[in-house]
Formats: structure tokens, sequence, C-alpha cells
């Protein structure tokens, strides 16, 4: 095979970032503009067409991954350290390259319709494209300081897109939050590759895995603490517990944003570096359940603050935060196929969640919030069936995209609680399937309540999505028909959204298979924690059956039961949901306002770090100044006391010159007589 | 026979020093034009100095002047035959750089300054272009008392266009910057004539060289050596600022006019690093390796503490001041890291930090020039109304925090990672504190964006009290057409946005054009460090916390090409 | 007698003090009378210790004494006067004296040319320029009397001008030896190449060469002596002192410029004064 | 002639003694007077003070030079009061008043 015939993967990131620049040019010229949504679709796409053209160049002849390092140029080299813009292109990364460049082609589709008019127009396509280039660069790089650059990158960018419309307060505030709890997480990601580095002398993917492999399974104290500072980086971009604060703000930004970054892409990057970096994560016997425990409890928390939320995009945030909680549970049960499996399924069925909610807040101008609408699938029946097939995905109905993968992870954990007599892991799966009947509760409250029922809606406040963004007078026809009544969005929108539908109901059942092929090729291949690991005599069983059929059984039921009890509540019988709200008002008070968590975390270090910045403030201007002033005070005092001396007078000045002489003659004579 | 290069340095030197004087001589109109071409003029020299620098000796690529560390183009110009004074000039990679840095700002400084100074034009520009001249000096210079000279007279041009140019409290900032520094630097001059007094005792030659000095005073006991690093200490820790001898920054660089807030932030801080690096490290490497966790102390504190002041501060300028402090600290964290990824990351560092800051600083100028204020709470949402500002400034800003692709990451991760690794002299825990300064960092930058160029539209209502001393010929009636960024402007930041990005994507013509130089100034401090047993009370505590098992970490081995192997 | 050097110097300054001109009573009688009791009294108590042989002729000596008390006297009333024309007119008479001094210690050409410079030439410009100054000085200010009258701090000028004059004093009456190779380098080229072709009976009588018993001089003494003052001081100036004599006249020709200069100069009165570019303007003003 | 030696060392401190006295009491003048005439005067006084005691000391090393000296101190004398009193002619344009404090501008 031709080593080099995949060299042109290198150009995968930089396709987006040449796109990056010329809408950035079309930015600053309003003919120009029209241009970005094209430019920007045809640069992804193109990356996509590469990716698919590299994707034979990981495999040998039998069909076994393998991994090519791809080098372009000299980046950081210094006394001894290298992190060189080079890529590493094995399985893993093509799965990532796939969902990233063609989640992020129909995303940028859907966006050409959903922005158009917009007075950001370019701008959006430039920040989209300069984030493909940020998230190729992160699953392609070679080391971690690529990875890392990727990984500050796509946080810019979630940056720049959440705050697009700057003009609201609360848009720039999320953005703000956004990248600075991921510059927390960032923190440990950073020391971690300090310690990487200083562990093992190099940041290299190729070199590091080849030194792993030959490690001793009991790694020495520092070694063992490189994955739990990595885990804080995964931790803030993967928006999991107690880093997960910035994710539902995120929702600030456009809608495409959410669906691209928000949900599909970006906050796996956690999922995807965990995966990335396995073989460091089982060098350590706490890391891995440590990754499963906050996991779990993540899912748990962001489920449960999703069943009191009304906002449409909020809800799918903290279901994002909830089922990346179950990806961090596949990891931390070293199933990484059942992880990068839900990746997968749940970038196809949550872009395709966020897409529609955006179809809806597009033809309800900018109304989100779900008391305010209902029976909406009569005005848009397209939508409500490609937001229906997305739901099922998410709850986990049987046969869909969602069903496969949850069911996997949630499997191999009670599979390792059993065989490996592990009450916390029989715990956590226990949890899991808990909160897979709590999603499909949530998912499916929000969809009776949006299409079901009587047809009723008012419309949002805003005149587009986000602040009034026409002030000069730019305005698209859509805009004009906002103003009229819900309608369905054009074909240009919805053809992506079919895409997306068919992956959220197929994936699960066609990329089965494939997916573990690709990750058993990968660095992601569980060596020493795997699952079964003991052989195959001691496969689990569970009443009887295979363990992987029962679990599919059982989330099954829990899916339909979960959809049934939500039809119940916020389809035949919404009054019902209201009896038993005020019920437990106390509960839906805390959960309504996400445990308060935004208000702790402003009470508790916020205000106390400003307050503490004022402190030092005060301290600077009076103390140390005051010190230095005061130090400078003494020769003042001194030129006080002589400034009289120097009052203009001719004759002072001789008085003083003459004393002067006569003192030092003086002292001659002093001496000589 | 060969055209010798060794000329240039002086000529580096007296160009601007003559255009300087010689500015006076033309007539007022076309002083800021001359004064630009004559910066660029400048500029052509030093690129052409760096050109010669890069060319291969003996037709063989690999050796190039830069490749043994040693100091080249050297000559002399005879002083003082009796003391040993003489101007002698040489370059090394560092310095080179520096040049570079500073011939490089100029002319953006001058282009920046075309509208802002409307009065007294002539002072301004000559002050600008001696400063430069005296710039220039510091880091040519391989005397000792021509160094000095240098060093001290950068003072006085900054001095006036403070005091001329500056805003409302602009008199006493000029004196509060002179005195401060140089009070300081007369303790370093001190120390800096001991040290020669102390070679002239030892080898009973009078010598102001300062490799000579270098090597001399290396022979200094611990306690000699730490009076001298005090000294030194003195006025570079007072220049660079280190806190907590930082206050007179904020107030200088709030005060002074865009273009000297630039030189001051871009090049003059660099002064303080760089006298730390020529004389401290070479000089007193056993002092410097016993009391570098103490400089490092006060590095961290600093980052943190000014970063937390940044965030409290209403002023955009001195919020970017502040945040030099904080900056800086990065900068002396990786130098006494004496490793040679952290001296390089400390170089690296003084470069980007001249760019990403001194840009930031144009930035504000410009909003200054336009609204005569520099209250974040009078201004927001400027994005909408001067959207190619509102880029250059997220992108400087960006580039401040340490954005990666951008400059002022490979500096600062590599600032960190020196410190890291750096177990014998500083160690993990100076790594992590100072890691928080990243996220502080990330706070107070964003928020200063998320006031001026973010958020709601408002745009300052004129106000009088506000107005500069020498108000610019910009009318500025009501704010119906704010205009925004015109081809001046851009391009005066254009080419610092080129440089940041770059820097951040292709540093390591840099980085391996500084490795002999910077182990060259390592050299020492290693030697004491080898010297040094392990396990004494130099092993960081802090270290042993994070790991607690203290067994297993003296287990591994420091280098890390010795750990390649190992493993 | 360095105490009596000190103590005379102490009363002196009290006498002097006394002396100033004041507002009110001004013990001016008492004043001189101490202060000549203070010079008396040290005369006498130095004349003790006067020895045998003076160098000058001792029947001269008295005149030292009037010269000097004279001298002294009228520098006082210089000091003391509030009229400057009477001042300058007892400076006058400090001339003389000290002209009467130069004649004791057999300076001739001096003592004629400090009575026909000093007394003839500066003295009458300074007189030219009271006069000029003072005739409508009187309408400019009500307060026209004081800077006459009034002394400036006299206290501390008197103690510090005393001072001096203790150090001054006691360093005086501890001189070097005299020594004869002090005579310069110009003395020596001097009498080599000048008085060679002197009259030889010139040279005899000093050196008592043709004169039976006469104590006679050596000769490099005589060499001289047989010189009048005024040859002497003319050859040493012109001969010893060749380029300090052209730039004493380089000065004289720029100080004489500058007088015009400065004298065409036209400036608007300014009573109240107070604004520092004055010195800027007159510059400007210059033609 | 026997007056042509030197002088006795006593005798020499007796005219110094004069000079010292004669100058000491410029200095007082021209320290405490305000008349800026008199000032000048006074240092003109100072002046004559050296001149004795160079015309003393040329007689005590027998030596020619200090007289010469006298004759230097003259020129810079006449020199100074014709600028001098020209400057202060100027300053009386000026001011109308001859009083040396009325120039102090310095208010310390």
């Amino acid at each position: 095979m031709d080593d080099r015939a995949i060299d042109i993967a290198r150009l995968i990131p930089w396709l987006p970032a040449l796109s990056a620049v010329v809408c950035g040019v079309c930015c600053t010229s309003r003919k120009l503009r029209v241009l970005a949504a094209p430019v920007c679709i045809a640069a992804i796409a193109a990356a996509f067409v590469l990716t698919l053209k590299a994707y034979p160049h990981v495999f040998d002849d039998h069909g076994h991954g393998v991994f090519h390092v791809s080098w372009l140029f000299t980046w950081i080299r210094v006394g001894g350290f290298t992190a060189d813009m080079s890529y590493y292109l094995d399985p893993l990364t093509m799965v990532m390259l796939i969902v990233v460049t063609g989640v992020g082609t129909l995303v940028a589709i859907y966006a050409a319709g959903y922005m158009a008019g917009d007075r950001g127009y370019a701008r959006f396509f430039a920040a989209v494209s300069l984030f493909i280039f940020a998230m190729t660069t992160l699953v392609m790089a070679d080391n971690l300081v690529l990875l890392y650059l990727g990984w500050e990158g796509v946080g810019l960018c979630s940056y720049l897109l959440i705050g697009f419309y700057y003009d609201k307060p609360s848009a720039v505030a999320a953005a703000k939050k956004a990248f600075i709890v991921n510059r927390i997480g960032d923190l440990g990601f950073a020391l971690g590759i300090f310690l990487t580095y200083h562990q093992f002398a190099t940041v290299q993917f190729s070199e590091l895995f080849q030194i792993l492999a030959t490690q001793p399974s009991e790694a020495s104290t520092p070694v063992q603490i490189i994955p739990f500072l990595l885990m804080l980086g995964a931790f803030g971009k993967s928006a999991q517990l107690p880093l997960y604060v910035w994710l539902p703000d995120a929702m600030e930004g456009p809608t495409p944003v959410s669906a691209l970054i928000h949900a599909a892409t970006m906050v796996t990057a956690g999922v995807y570096m965990i995966a990335r970096l396995f073989p460091l994560f089982e060098l350590s016997p706490y890391a891995l359940p440590t990754v499963a425990i906050v996991g779990t409890a993540t899912a748990l928390f962001a489920a449960t603050i999703a069943m009191c939320q009304y906002d449409i995009k909020r809800i799918y945030a903290y279901s994002t935060i909830s089922q990346l909680g179950y990806m961090f549970l596949g990891l931390g049960v070293a199933s990484t196929t059942a992880a990068v499996f839900h990746l997968l399924t749940h970038a196809f069925f949550k872009a395709l969640l966020f897409l529609t909610a955006g179809s809806v807040m597009h033809s309800l101008a900018g109304q989100l919030d779900l008391r305010h609408m209902s029976g909406m699938r009569r005005k848009m029946p397209v939508t409500c069936w490609l937001m229906f097939f997305g739901c099922l995905a998410l709850a986990g109905f049987p046969f869909t995209a969602g069903f496969y993968s949850k069911d996997m992870i949630l499997a191999d954990t009670l599979q390792k609680g059993l065989t490996g007599h592990s009450t916390l892991y029989t715990v956590l799966a226990v949890a899991g399937l808990f909160v897979a009947f709590l999603t499909a509760f949530y998912t499916f409250r929000l969809w009776f309540r949006v299409f079901m029922g009587p047809t009723k809606y008012e419309m949002g406040q805003e005149h587009g999505h986000g602040a009034d963004h026409h002030p000069d007078g730019v305005s698209s026809d859509i805009k004009v028909e906002h103003h009229h009544e819900p309608h369905e969005v054009n074909w240009l929108m919805n053809a992506p959204l079919l895409v997306l539908a068919a992956g959220a109901l197929l994936a699960g059942y066609l990329a089965h298979h494939w997916i573990g092929d690709m990750i058993q090729g990968s660095s992601a291949r569980p060596l020493r924690q795997a699952i079964g690991a003991h052989g195959a005599a001691h496969h689990a069983t569970l009443f009887g059956m295979d363990l992987h059929l029962a679990m599919m059984y059982i989330s099954s039921v829990i899916a339909v039961v979960g959809i049934a009890t939500a039809a119940y509540f916020h389809w035949l019988n919404r009054g019902a949901a209201d009896r038993v709200a005020a019920k437990w008002a106390g509960l839906v008070r805390v959960l309504a306002n996400k445990y308060y968590v935004d208000e702790l975390n402003d009470s508790v270090i916020v205000r106390p770090l400003r307050f503490i910045g004022y402190l030092c403030f005060v301290f600077d201007r009076l103390i140390i100044d005051g010190l230095v002033m005061t130090v400078g005070f003494v020769p003042r005092m001194f030129g006080l006391a002589l400034r009289p001396a120097q009052r203009g007078a001719l004759q002072g000045y001789g008085i003083g010159m003459a004393t002067g002489t006569a003192v030092v003659v003086l002292l001659v004579l002093m001496v000589y007589f | 026979m060969m055209y010798s290069p060794d000329q240039l340095l002086p000529l580096l030197v007296l160009i601007p020093l003559v255009g300087g004087l010689a500015l006076s001589l033309l007539p007022n109109q076309v002083v800021p034009a001359m004064a630009f071409v004559w910066t660029v003029v400048t500029l052509a020299v030093s690129v052409v100095v760096a050109c010669l620098a890069y060319q291969p000796i003996d037709g063989n690529p690999a050796v190039t002047f830069l490749s043994s560390g040693d100091l080249f183009f050297e000559s002399f110009i005879p002083w003082v035959d009796g003391f040993g004074l003489s101007f002698s000039f040489g370059l090394d990679a560092i310095s080179l750089w520096l040049v570079l840095l500073t011939t490089a700002l100029m002319p953006l400084v001058m282009l920046g300054s075309f509208s802002a100074i409307k009065h007294r034009v002539k002072e301004y520009y000559t002050w600008l272009l001696l400063l430069e001249a005296a710039m220039i000096g510091t880091f040519v210079a391989t005397d000792l008392i021509f160094f000095y000279i240098c060093f001290e007279f950068t003072l006085v041009p900054l001095f006036f266009l403070i005091g001329i140019f500056g805003s409302t409290q602009r008199l006493k900032a000029a004196k509060v910057f002179f005195l401060y520094t140089f009070t300081g630097s007369m303790l370093t001059f001190a120390g800096v004539l001991y040290v020669a007094w102390f070679n002239a005792s030892q080898t009973g030659l009078w010598s102001f060289e300062i490799a000579q000095l270098a090597r001399a005073a290396q022979a200094m006991s611990l306690e000699q050596q730490t009076w001298v690093l005090l000294a030194l200490l003195a006025g570079f820790a007072v220049k660079v600022p280190l806190f907590p001898v930082h206050t007179w920054l904020p107030l200088a660089h709030t005060e002074a006019p865009t273009g000297g807030s630039v030189i001051l932030a871009g090049v003059l801080l660099k002064l303080g690093t760089y006298g730390l690096l020529r004389f401290a490290l070479p000089m007193t490497p056993i002092a410097t390796v016993v009391y570098a966790p103490t400089i490092a102390t006060f590095a961290v504190v600093g980052i943190l503490y000014t970063a937390l002041i940044c965030w409290v501060q209403k002023d955009v300028k001195k919020l970017i001041a502040y945040s030099s402090v904080s900056h800086l600290g990065f900068c002396v964290l990786g130098m006494f890291a004496l490793n040679t990824i952290g001296v390089s990351a400390a170089v690296m560092y003084m470069i980007n930090h001249g760019l990403s800051t001194g840009a930031l600083f144009l930035c504000i100028g410009m909003i200054y020039e336009r609204f005569h204020t520099r209250e974040m709470a009078r201004m927001g949402g400027l994005a909408r109304v001067m959207p190619i500002w509102a880029f250059f400034m997220v992108f400087f800003s960006l580039a401040s925090v340490g954005l990666p692709g951008l400059n002022g990451f490979v500096g600062e991760f590599l600032a960190l990672l020196g410190a890291f690794m750096a177990r014998d002299v500083l160690g993990v825990g100076y790594a992590v504190a100072a890691g928080f300064g990243m996220i502080l960092a990330a706070i107070y930058i964003l928020y200063m964006v998320g006031k001026v160029v973010f958020g709601p539209v408002l745009i300052p209502e004129h106000d009088d009290q506000h107005q500069p001393p020498y108000p610019s010929g910009h009318t500025h009636g009501k704010h119906a057409h704010v205009r925004d960024l015109n081809a001046r402007e851009i391009m005066t930041l254009t080419p610092l946005a080129v440089g940041c990005l770059l820097l951040g994507l292709f540093p390591t013509p840099l980085l391996s054009s500084l490795k002999p130089a910077v182990d060259k100034l390592v050299e020492p401090a290693r030697l004491v460090l080898a010297g040094r047993p392990h396990g004494e009370a130099t092993i960081d505590e802090v270290t042993t916390i994070i790991f607690i098992d203290p067994t297993v970490q003296h287990g591994h081995p420091q280098d890390p090409d010795a750990a390649r192997h190992g493993h | 007698m360095h105490y009596a050097l000190y103590m005379a110097s102490a009363i002196g300054a009290v006498a002097v003090y006394m002396m100033m001109p004041r507002r009110g009573y001004t013990p001016s009688r008492i004043g001189g009378l101490l202060g000549a009791m203070t010079l008396g009294g040290l005369w006498l108590y130095l004349a003790k210790a006067l020895p045998a042989t003076l160098g000058i002729a001792d029947e001269a000596f008295v005149y030292y004494y009037i010269f000097s008390g004279i001298a002294i006297a009228s520098s006082v009333r210089v000091i003391t006067h509030t009229k400057p024309v009477y001042a300058a007119l007892w400076f006058v008479m400090v001339v003389l004296a000290s002209a009467g001094m130069f004649l004791l210690l057999g300076a001739e050409f001096m003592a004629m040319a400090m009575v026909i410079i000093y007394g003839g030439a500066i003295l009458v410009t300074y007189l030219f320029v009271i006069m000029l100054a003072s005739q409508d000085a009187g309408e400019a200010s009500g307060e026209k009397g004081d800077y006459e009258r009034l002394p400036y701090e006299p206290v501390a000028a008197v103690a510090v001008g005393f001072l001096l004059l203790a150090t001054l004093l006691v360093a005086s009456f501890n001189p070097a030896p005299a020594n004869p190779a002090a005579r310069g380098e110009s003395d020596e080229r001097i009498i080599a190449t000048v008085l060679t072709d002197r009259p030889a009976k010139r040279l005899a009588e000093h050196t008592g060469a043709g004169v039976e018993g006469a104590p006679g001089l050596p000769t490099a003494l005589a060499d001289r002596a047989s010189l009048y003052n005024t040859e002497r001081i003319g050859l040493d100036l012109f001969r010893g002192h060749p380029l300090g004599l052209e730039l004493a006249g380089v000065i004289l020709l720029v100080s004489l410029a500058g007088a015009v200069v400065i004298a065409r100069l036209r400036v608007d009165p300014q009573p109240d004064g107070g604004d520092g570019d004055a010195a800027g303007r007159l510059a400007a003003d210059a033609v | 002639m026997p007056e042509t030696i030197g002088l006795h060392s006593f005798i020499l401190s007796h005219f110094l003694l004069t000079g010292a006295v004669v100058f000491a009491l410029g200095l007082v003048g021209f320290l405490s007077r305000r008349n800026l005439i008199v000032m000048f005067l006074c240092t003109e006084m100072m002046f004559q003070g050296v001149a004795i005691s160079l015309v003393a000391f040329s007689r005590y090393h027998a030596n020619d030079t200090g007289q010469t000296f006298v004759i230097f101190v003259l020129t810079i004398a006449a020199a100074e009061a014709a600028l001098a009193l020209g400057l202060v002619v100027l300053l009386f344009r000026r001011k109308r008043t001859l009083d040396a404090l009325a120039w102090s501008q310095l208010h310390g």
C-alpha cells in the first residue's frame, strides 16, 4: 500500500482554514457576503470527501487498523521538546473526521438557509469554517500540544459563535462563561501535558503509545496523576460535573451552532481525548472508575434538570450533558467502542433535534418556551416528524440509533459489574437505566407539548433569532412571513435534516459492528482493563440470556414506559402534569432553577474572587504604592527642610557659598595646625 | 576583500540618533513622514543585520553566526583606555531578536501617532528616535558602561514623552516613572561596578566587558553574589516590573501617549528582563540558583495578584497595563526555571508580549483618539460600529490570552513547561500556581472584550473634562459618524497581527536560533546545579505534596532524554 | 596666637555688626570704637613678637599701621554707609591706602596703577552709574530707602565673613617659609635672555663687584635688584605671561563689545516683575 | 638695597592681615548690602584685599609674578565693572529699583 497516498489527509484541516480566511474577506463587503455560505459548505464537503479518500489507508491488507503519521511542518521545537504540525491518522480519527465533516456539511447547508439575511452571515460562516479547522486539527493531532491547539481553537470558535448576537448581554456573558469554564479544564489539560512530557519525555502519540505499551502495569504515582489532570480538561470541554455550567447558557448562539458545536462535535472532544489517550488512563486503577462515576452522576443530574425546563434548546442542552455522561460512563467501564458508538449516534440524532428545534424557533420568531406553543404538527408537519425520529433515537426506542449505542454502554457497565462482582458498576448500570427512563420521558414531554394537543402558539418577541440584527434594512422574505403565522421551513433547510434523520434511525443498526472494528484498530482499544478480559467463559448472563440481549429487552421496555408516561402527562392529560408539579412544588422549583448551581458558583466563586480582586487593587494602591511613596517621602522631607535655602535671593546663595568655603578652610586648618 | 558587517551595529545605533537630531532642522509639516521613513530605514538595516546573521559561513548552511551562541559582529570604538572602557558592540540571537522587535515596532508607533500628535510634533518624533537609538544601544552593547548609559538614557525621552504628551496626570506619572526606575537602576549600577571592581582586584586590569565580568563574577562567594543579585534586581525588577515593585507601571502606561505606551510595553519593559538575562544568570549563578524559587514566587504572586487587579479595573488602558505585569511574571518565571526551555520561552515571551500588548495599546489609543475616554463603563458594543477595529481588538486580546496558534501561547506554554520541568530549581507547584494565571487572564481579557467590543452599543458622549491637553485635529461632535479604522490605522495593526500569527504557527526558526545563546546563558547555572547533591532543601516541597510518595519522585531521572531511554 | 586672632575676629565681627545700618538706633560710634580698639589691641599684641629684621626699613613700618588702619576703617565705611555715593568715595580711600602699602612694599608701579585705574577710571564709572540709577529711584517706590539702608541678613553675613576672616588670619600667621625656588621659570628666562646686555655698571651696583666692602647680593638677586620695579613688571608681564596678557586683552575687548550691546538693549519697565521670560525677551530684543 | 630682599614672614603676615580684613569686609558687604551697585563695589573691595596679599607675597618671595597677577586682577575688575554696571543699569531700567531682592523669583 502506498503510504503517502494518505498524505492528502493533511489538507483536511487547511481547507476549512482557507475558507475561514475567504469568509473573513467576505465580511468586509456586502456584495461578497452571499459567497460565504457556498465557500464554507464547499470547504467542509471537500474535507469530507478527503476523509473518505483517506479512509481506506488506515487499514492494512488484512483489514486491521493501522496508524499513519503525516508530517506537515515544524511547529515548536526547543530543548528536546517537540510538538510539530503533524497528523495522526488511525480508524478512531476517521470516525471522528466523518462525524465532524459529515455533520458539519449538513449543518452548514442548513445554516445557509437559517442564517439567510442575517447581518453577520459571512462572519458566521467564517467562524464555522474556523471551527471545522480547529476540530479536525483536534481529532487529527499527532501530539498533545497540537491537540491542545485544536482544543482551545474549538473553544475560541465556541466563544465567537455563542456570542454571535453580541448585542445581547446574555449572549456575551454566556460566551465568556463558556470560554472561562473551558479554560479551567484546559489548565488541567495543560498540566497533564507537562506531566506527560515530564514522565515520558515526549508528547507525540506514536512515541507515547510505544512507551505505554511497554509500561509495567504498576505505574508510578506521577504517571497515575496524568489521567486525572487530562480528565479535568475533558470534563470542561464535554460539560461534565462540575464544569458543565457553560453548556446550557451556550444555547444563546445560533441554533446551527448549538447543533454542530454544542451537540454533535465539540462537546464530544472530551470523549475523543479520553478514547485517544486510553492507554494512559488505563495506567491508573482509579482514573477510569472516576470517569464512570462522574459520567453517571452528570447523566443523572442533567436529566433531572431537563425534566423541569421549558426552553426547548435548554432541554436539549441538558440532554446533551446527560448523553455525554453516558459516553463517559462507557469510557469509564473501558468500553471505548460503546462510548464512541454513542458519540456517533448522538451526533446524528442530537444535531437533528437541535436543527428541528431551530426550525420551530425560526418559524415562531424566536419562541422557545414550551408553555407558549402546542399542536404545531399541523403547521409544520415535516419538522414534526423529523423531530419525532430524533426523539425516538434519543429516547432509545428499539432499533433506532440511540437504542443500540446506549444499550451497549449499559450492558458493558452491567457486565463489568457482574463479572467483576463490583457493586459500583452494578449501581452505575442501574442508575444509567433510570436515566434512560428520564430521557425518554423528558424527550417526549417536549415533543408532545410542542406538536400534539390543540394548536396554540404565541409568536416570539424577536423579529429573528436573537436580537434585532436587521437595522440596515436587509431582511429576507422569511422574516416578513414571521409576522403572519408559523410555517414550514424551506427544503434547503429540511434536506440535511432528512439525512440526519436517516442517520438517527439507521446508524445504530448499520454501524454496530463497523464501529467495533474501527475502535479495535485504534489506540482506543482497551488493553489492560478490557471487559471480558478474563475470557469468554466469564461472559455474564442475565435472566438466562446473553447480557446484551437482556439489556435490549430491558431498555426497550424502559423507553416505551417513559414515552407512555410522557404521553399521558403531556398529551392526553396535561392537567395531571400540573397537579403532580404542584404536589412536588419544592422539588420542581429546585430542578427548574438547575439546583441553583449558577447562583452557587456566583456566590461561592465569582463574587469572592472579584472581591479579592478589589482587595488586591486597594492593597496595591494603598499599601504597596503607599510604601513606595513613603520611601519617596523621606528625601522629600529633606528637600522641604532645605527648600528655604533656595529662595532665589542672590545673597542667600552667597552666604551659603561663603559658609562652605569658610568651613572647608577651617577643616583644613584643623588638620594642619 | 569581503565586506565586513561589523560596522553595521554602530550604524544601527547612529541612524536613529542622527535622524532624531536631524529632524529638528526640518519644517514641521514633513517631520512625521520623515520620522516614519527614518524608522523604516533603521528597520531595513536591522533586517540586513538579521539576514547576514542567518547567512551560512563558509558555504555550510548549518553554520551561521547564530549557531555558536557567541557574540558576533563585534566592534569596538575605544573610549577611556585606561579603564578598559569602550563603545563595544556585539550581537547574539537574543539581542538580535530584541533589536528586530524594536526596529519593527518603531515605524508602527510612528504611523500610529500621525493623528494623535498635533502639537510639538518635532519634539515628539525627535524623542522617539532618540529613544529608539537608546534601546538599540542597550541591546547591542557589550560594554557595561555603554549598556548602562543606553539603559538609563531610555528614561529621558520617555520622561518627556509622558510629561509633555500624556493625559491629565502626566506630570505625576512622568515623575514617578523617572524616579522609580532611576532609583532602582542606580543600585544596579553600584552592583555592577562592584563586579567590575572585583574583576579588577582579581585580574589587576580594569575591564567593563560584560563577558569578562561574567567570567570573573562567577568566582564570587555566595554572599557576594547575593548582594550583586539584589542590586541587579533593584534595577531590573523595577523595570520588568516584578511584583511588588510594579506600581509605577499602571500610572505611566495610563498617562503616556499611545506611542509611549506601545514602546513602554513593547520594548522598555524588556530591558528589565533582558538585563536579568544578561547579568543575573551569567554573573551570579550560585545566588540565582539559590534564590530562583524566591524570585519565581514573586513572579507567580505577581501573575495572580495583578490578574485579579485587572479584573476590577474600570479603565481599559490600566487593565492592559496591569496585564503587562501579570504577563511578564510568566517571562520571569520561565527565566528562573534556569533550563533551556524556560529561558527560551522567556525570550520568546518578551517578543510576544511586545507584539500583542503593543498592539492592544495601539487599539486602545485609536479608541481614545475618537472618544477621549478610556472608561469601560462609558463604551460598549463597539463591534457594531467599528467592526474592523473589533476584529483586531479581539485578535490581539486572544493573542494576549495565549490562544494556541497565536504567539502568546508558545511563550506561555513553554514558560510553564520550563518551570514544570525545572525540578531542581522551581517545580510543579510554580507551574500549577502560575497556570491559574491563564484562567484569570481569560477572565479579565474577556471581561474587557465583553464590555468594550461586545454588548449593546454604547458610544461615549464627548466630555470636555477628558480632553487631552493637545486635542487631536479630528472633529468629534455627535457620534453619529463614528468612523471605523482608516487605511493608515489598518496598516499600523496588520503587521502586528501577521507577526502574532507567524510567531504562533512558526516559532521554531526563532526558538532554534535562540538555542545556542540560551544554552550559553544557562550553562553556569546548570553547572551549579550539577554540582549540588539531590534531595537538599531545594527539592520543591510542593512537588512532594502533590506526588504523595517522594521516593518515587526521586527515583525518576532528571533529564528528559534519560527518561526516554529509561522507559 | 591663634586664640588672639580668633578672639579679635569675633570682637571685630560684633563691632562691624554694631555699625551695620538698621531701623532705629544704630550704635555705630560704639562699634567703631570697639573695632578700632580691637585692631589696635591686636597690633599691640602682635608688636611684641616683631622680629629684629623686618625686611623693610624699620621706620617705614609705622606707615604700615597708618595705611592699614585707613584701609580697614574705610572698608568698614564702604559697607556701612547707607548712601552709595559715599560708599564709592570711601572705596577710593581704600584704594589710596592700599596704594600706600604698595609703596611700602616697593611696588611703585602697582601703587600708581591702582590709583589711576581704580581710583581714576573704575570708580568714576561707578559714580556715573550711581548717579544715573539713583536719579529717579526716589519716585519709583515708597520703600526706596529700605534697600539702601537695611542690610540683608546682617548677622549671617557678618558671622560668615568673620569666620572666613579668622581662618584666613590663622593661615596668614603661619606662612610657608620664603622660597627662593619660587622664582619661576620665567625669571630664569628673563635673566638669561634679556638681562645679558644690560649695562655692567648697573649690575655692579647691586652685586657690589665694583664697590669695596659693600655687602653685595647673590648674583641671582642682584640681577633683579638692578632693575626698577616698573621694568621688572614689564619684563615679567611681556616675557613671562604673554598668553595671559593676550587673554586679558581679549577679555577687555569682549567686555567692551558686551557693554555696548547691553547699553543698546531696550527694555520695558516692569515694576512688578515676576515673569520668567525676561531673559528670553531681552535676547529677542537684542539687535 | 636691603628692602629688596624678601620680607620677614611676620611682616608678611601683617600685610596679609590687612588684605584679609579688607577681603572679609568686602565679602560681608557683598552679602549684606542690597543695593546692586554697592554689592559690585564690595566685590571690587574683595579684589583690593587680594591685591594687597598678592603684592605682599610678591615681595616675600622676591617674585614679580605676584604683581603681574594684580594687573590681571585689575583687568578683570575693569571688565566686570563695564559689564556688570551695564547690566545693573539694564535691570534698573526694567524694575526701577536697585534692590537685589527684587530679582528673586524662586519662592522657596
